[in-house]
């Protein structure tokens, strides 16, 4: 029954856009950079969703690498730069 | 699944796409512009992915939305907004166009520019439509995708894109290569490295202690599936360097690289070199340049793909780094 | 003996790799692979003019699966070109850069350069041109910025930014073509490709692009910053053969590849900008107060001449006539790459020795560096056009050409153009021939003062009394 | 039967999304928005995903699906805590 996945598919968009308004309001980099991490946990979710849909088992792979590395932005977010001195 | 039913994604991922790229243009703020681009990329993936093109989406996944969006953010951070002012007077550093922004006739030209350019983008778009239009309804067979499908069991993988970028057109990868260690000596000669990040706390501690391991062996994987399916020395090196810019994020001091220059030059040098290597020898053994044996085909694709990726992932690293390493006498602290 | 070919791209490639690795011995490997590679772009030379155009397949694949290198009379000079301005600006620079570690960020990119100047000239696929226009256009850039201050950069800056717009107008081009054709190779292009939009807007996309790149007016506006305050062998290489390598393929698209898609009203269009670069190029260095953005200005001036080929190559009807104009243009082109790349390398020796270039501090100039002096007053004659340099032999058939094809305008601004430049060289060789009343000695550097000379007088002497075989080569063609 | 509950699972997922982005935009400071995205992020994924692997029973997608839940669980829970950080730092500077 892939009108399920089809459901979940539409559902997982409309998240998507309603995070997508949050990107775009803002109002500090914060909320936008949330925002930011809810897309990428429903992209996660999407392109699970589509590798059984389009019968591309290597959307798995991409929606794990989305997983690994959601961090990383928000870890370049947030870090702070040594004022002085070497590394 | 017909096409029909996803008609509903396709407009909606388009939406998207088009309004963030906009936000992202018309941002004031640099900060805000980034975070905008990383949504960018996530969205960008998903149309890859509905455009059957999981080669790409692995990438833009790896380099668009995971580790540009923390180049461009350490990039602005290095540069934040309250250090503007001082740097107008500061003439060291790389200049910007918002030091001009006093002059109000530069100004007035700026602001004519900027229409200029969008009226051409405009219509640059416009023409590419409409050429595209033309281009696919002339209905060429696609004749190089049959010839590559055609020679695909001489070419040592089963996966027709690493097929197409480690053999059949391996010189354009050998230079891109090539492009890479530009890249990077070009920003050697730009300026030393930014100063380093503060000492992580305990839960990005935690973070580090289990990601790096899990983006090591995502990029071994990676670079192992590539023979057969998506994936491939590019996708595997910017998992790589994601492990490397977190360590760096970490505070961590040698992120993994070799401390000593002429190590690090080895492993800059080692994709290109590797790869050359391989190229001259069939050479002296009486054939063209990079024409693989069939029967070594697969085993030489896989030795010039685990250099690449090294030598990929160590661009990245540096490039992150934002400039030439420090002597090691810097290093004491 | 074919292997020729792949060596041009994989020797600079291996010895950058190796520089980088060893930067102890890097001065000398340089040097052995300028003088291989020379020695390399002249056996292409030689075969070309024997045995007709030479190819290649790369990895075995044929051409269209895999890619292709060939060359025809037109790639195998302007590679010799290119091969022996490298071999004297390496010998130069190697005096140049007596900072140590400035000298070992330069080498590698340095041979990268030059790399990715072979492989253009060599390529015979769009894509694989693409990506020899990012791998030219990057070690430009990072070799413009090297040492600099903030003008260097900011200029090196704006240098990247063109380039990669350019880049990319390139890129969507080459998309289009093959969504419309189904081909990235260059001789089954030129079979296939019609008249219409498809090739239209692709050849239109492809030639803005190249045109950034090239610096015709009016997107020039990049080229004299970044010229004029990179190091000086830099800007000899930048001048003489980065801006050469994309009008190279303006040409082979508009001439050769889609020369039947190209209507006279199409090529009125590089023709009138070239009339306005010349002009306005010539007006600038005219006025500019230092000598090296006065060799700038020069080199949107020169590059304005070649575009003034074009509506007339379009006009002419294939025989004798537009052959010999062909041959001009190509003369013309290799005059100007190795004079402008001499008068550079001499400006530096000024600029080094002086600390400034400002022109009209130059007094003295001729009593301390006499070599040096008259290496400028060669290049001069060069730009200028007099005999016996190449540049009069170019100009000339191109004055041959506008007559034959009746179309005029072009020699008044041939004649104003030519006007300008000789005002603008002996306004700098007057002051450098003004006497100081207590000159300082005479210095000589030979391998600073050597390269110039040398580059200067072939521009001069060389091309201009034996210039005969260009004609001969250019008849093996694609 | 089991298809029954893998569309529960995956549609009670949903809702999880639909709840963490509604409070994404709904809720009015950015604190308590980031209450609502992690919801999102480990509940609605996690019953999704779950969801998923009873409908498709394959053990090494499966497998898959179990190793990128958590990934996302860690990962969000850092990055959540990350961004408050920063967020705090900002409202003491000011």
């Amino acid at each position: 029954m892939p009108e399920l996945l089809l459901v979940c598919l539409a559902g997982l968009m409309l998240s998507l856009l309603l995070g997508l308004i949050r990107v775009l309001r803002g109002p500090e980099a914060g909320d936008r950079m949330m925002a930011a991490q809810l897309i990428g946990t429903t992209g996660v979710g999407m392109l699970l969703l589509l590798s059984l849909l389009l019968g591309q088992p290597a959307l798995a792979d991409v929606a794990l690498i989305l997983a690994l590395l959601a961090a990383v932005a928000a870890a370049a977010f947030s870090g702070q730069q040594r004022e002085t001195g070497n590394d | 699944m017909n096409a029909t039913n996803m008609l509903f994604l396709d407009i909606l991922l388009v939406i998207a796409l088009l309004s963030l790229a906009w936000a992202t243009l018309t941002a004031t703020d640099a900060r805000r512009s980034v975070i905008l681009f990383i949504a960018f990329g996530l969205v960008l993936t998903l149309a890859w992915a509905r455009l059957l093109a999981p080669d790409v989406a692995l990438a833009e996944a790896a380099i668009g939305a995971g580790l540009s969006g923390a180049l461009l953010l350490a990039a602005v951070q290095h540069h934040p907004r309250r250090a503007l002012s001082s740097e107008r007077q500061n003439t060291g550093k790389l200049a910007n166009e918002k030091q001009n922004d006093s002059n109000p006739a530069d100004l007035k030209s700026s602001v004519a520019i900027r229409w200029t350019l969008t009226l051409f983008c405009i219509a640059l778009a416009f023409v590419l439509i409409w050429a595209l239009l033309q281009a696919l309804s002339s209905e060429t067979s696609d004749t190089l995708a049959q010839s590559v499908s055609a020679n695909l069991a001489n070419s040592g993988v089963s996966n027709p894109v690493t097929a197409v970028l480690l053999n059949f057109r391996a010189y354009d990868t050998l230079l891109e290569l090539a492009v890479l260690l530009t890249a990077v000596l070009g920003i050697f000669a730009l300026s030393e490295q930014r100063t380093g990040y503060l000492p992580a706390g305990p839960v990005f501690n935690g973070l580090v202690s289990w990601l790096v391991p899990a983006l090591i062996l995502m990029a071994g994987y990676l670079l192992w599936v590539g023979a057969h399916a998506p994936g491939g020395a590019f996708q595997a090196g910017a998992t790589l360097a994601a492990a490397g810019v977190i360590l760096r994020l970490a505070g961590k001091r040698n992120i993994g690289l070799p401390v000593s220059k002429s190590y690090l030059n080895i492993i800059l040098v080692i994709g290109s070199g590797l790869f050359l290597l391989v190229g001259l020898t069939m050479l002296a053994l009486g054939r063209p340049f990079l024409d693989y044996p069939p029967a070594m085909a697969g085993y030489l694709i896989l030795l010039i793909e685990t250099a690449a990726m090294i030598s990929i992932a160590a661009t990245l690293i540096l490039a992150f780094l934002g400039g030439r390493p420090r002597n090691r006498e810097d290093r004491s602290c | 003996m074919i292997d020729t070919l792949i060596w041009l791209v994989a020797l600079p490639l291996a010895s950058a790799l190796a520089t980088q690795l060893l930067p102890r011995y890097a001065t000398a490997i340089v040097i052995s692979t300028a003088i291989a590679t020379s020695i390399n772009a002249a056996a292409l030379l030689y075969a070309v003019a024997t045995h007709g155009v030479m190819l290649y397949q790369i990895g075995g694949w044929t051409a269209g699966l895999g890619i292709a290198l060939r060359a025809d009379g037109l790639s195998a000079l302007l590679l010799m070109m290119a091969a022996i301005v490298l071999l004297a600006s390496s010998i130069y620079a190697s005096a140049y850069f007596n900072d140590n570690p400035l000298r070992r960020r330069f080498w590698p990119l340095w041979l990268l350069l030059w790399c990715s100047l072979n492989a253009l000239l060599l390529s015979g696929d769009l894509f694989n041109l693409y990506v020899t226009l990012e791998l030219l256009g990057l070690s430009a850039v990072a070799l413009a910025s090297l040492g600099g201050k903030t003008a260097a950069l900011q200029a090196a800056l704006r240098y990247l930014l063109v380039g990669l717009l350019g880049s990319m107008l390139f890129l969507a081009g080459v998309t289009l073509i093959y969504a419309g054709y189904g081909t990235l190779d260059l001789a089954t292009l030129s079979r296939v490709v019609a008249a219409g939009p498809i090739a239209w807007s692709a050849l239109a996309l492809m030639t803005v692009g190249l045109l950034l790149k090239t610096a015709l007016f009016p997107l020039h506006f990049w080229l004299p910053p970044a010229h004029g305050s990179a190091p000086a062998p830099v800007s000899a290489v930048l001048s003489a053969l980065v801006v050469k390598a994309t009008f190279y393929l303006v040409m082979r698209l508009w001439l050769d590849i889609f020369s039947e898609v190209v209507t006279p009203q199409a090529a009125s269009i590089p023709g009138v900008l070239g009339a306005a670069a010349v002009l306005w190029g010539s007006w600038q260095a005219l006025r500019a107060e230092r000598l090296k953005l006065l060799a700038a200005y020069s080199t949107v001036a020169q590059l304005g001449y070649l575009f003034l080929f074009f509506p007339l190559l379009q006009a002419l009807p294939a025989g004798a006539a537009r052959d010999a104009a062909m041959g001009g243009l190509v003369i013309l082109a290799l005059t100007h790459g190795l004079a402008k790349s001499g008068l550079f390398l001499a400006i530096g020796i000024i600029q080094q020795r002086s600390g400034h270039d400002t022109i009209r501090d130059l007094d003295g100039t001729a009593q301390r560096l006499p070599a040096t002096t008259f290496a400028i007053a060669l290049s001069g004659i060069a730009l200028i056009g007099l005999p016996p340099s190449g540049a009069f032999l170019g100009k000339w058939h191109l004055l041959a050409a506008a007559f034959s094809a009746g179309q005029w305008l072009w020699v008044v601004v041939i004649m104003i153009g030519t006007l300008l430049a000789a005002a603008y060289t002996f306004r700098v060789l007057g002051h450098a021939f003004g006497q100081q009343p207590y000159p300082r000695h005479p210095v000589t550097i030979a391998a600073e003062e050597w390269p110039a000379l040398i580059l200067s007088a072939f521009a001069t002497i060389g091309l201009g009394l034996a210039g005969a075989p260009v004609w001969q080569l250019l008849k093996v063609s694609l | 039967m089991i298809e029954v509950i893998a569309a529960t699972l995956m549609l009670s997922g949903l809702i999880f999304f639909l709840c963490g982005s509604i409070g994404l935009l709904r809720l009015p400071d950015l604190y308590s928005r980031l209450h609502a995205l992690t919801k999102a992020d480990n509940l609605g994924l996690g019953l999704l995903l779950a969801g998923l692997a009873l409908y498709q029973r394959d053990l090494l997608f499966a497998l898959k699906l179990i190793l990128i839940w958590l990934a996302v669980l860690a990962a969000s829970s850092a990055s959540a805590y990350l961004i408050a950080q920063y967020s705090r730092r900002q409202d003491t500077d000011r």
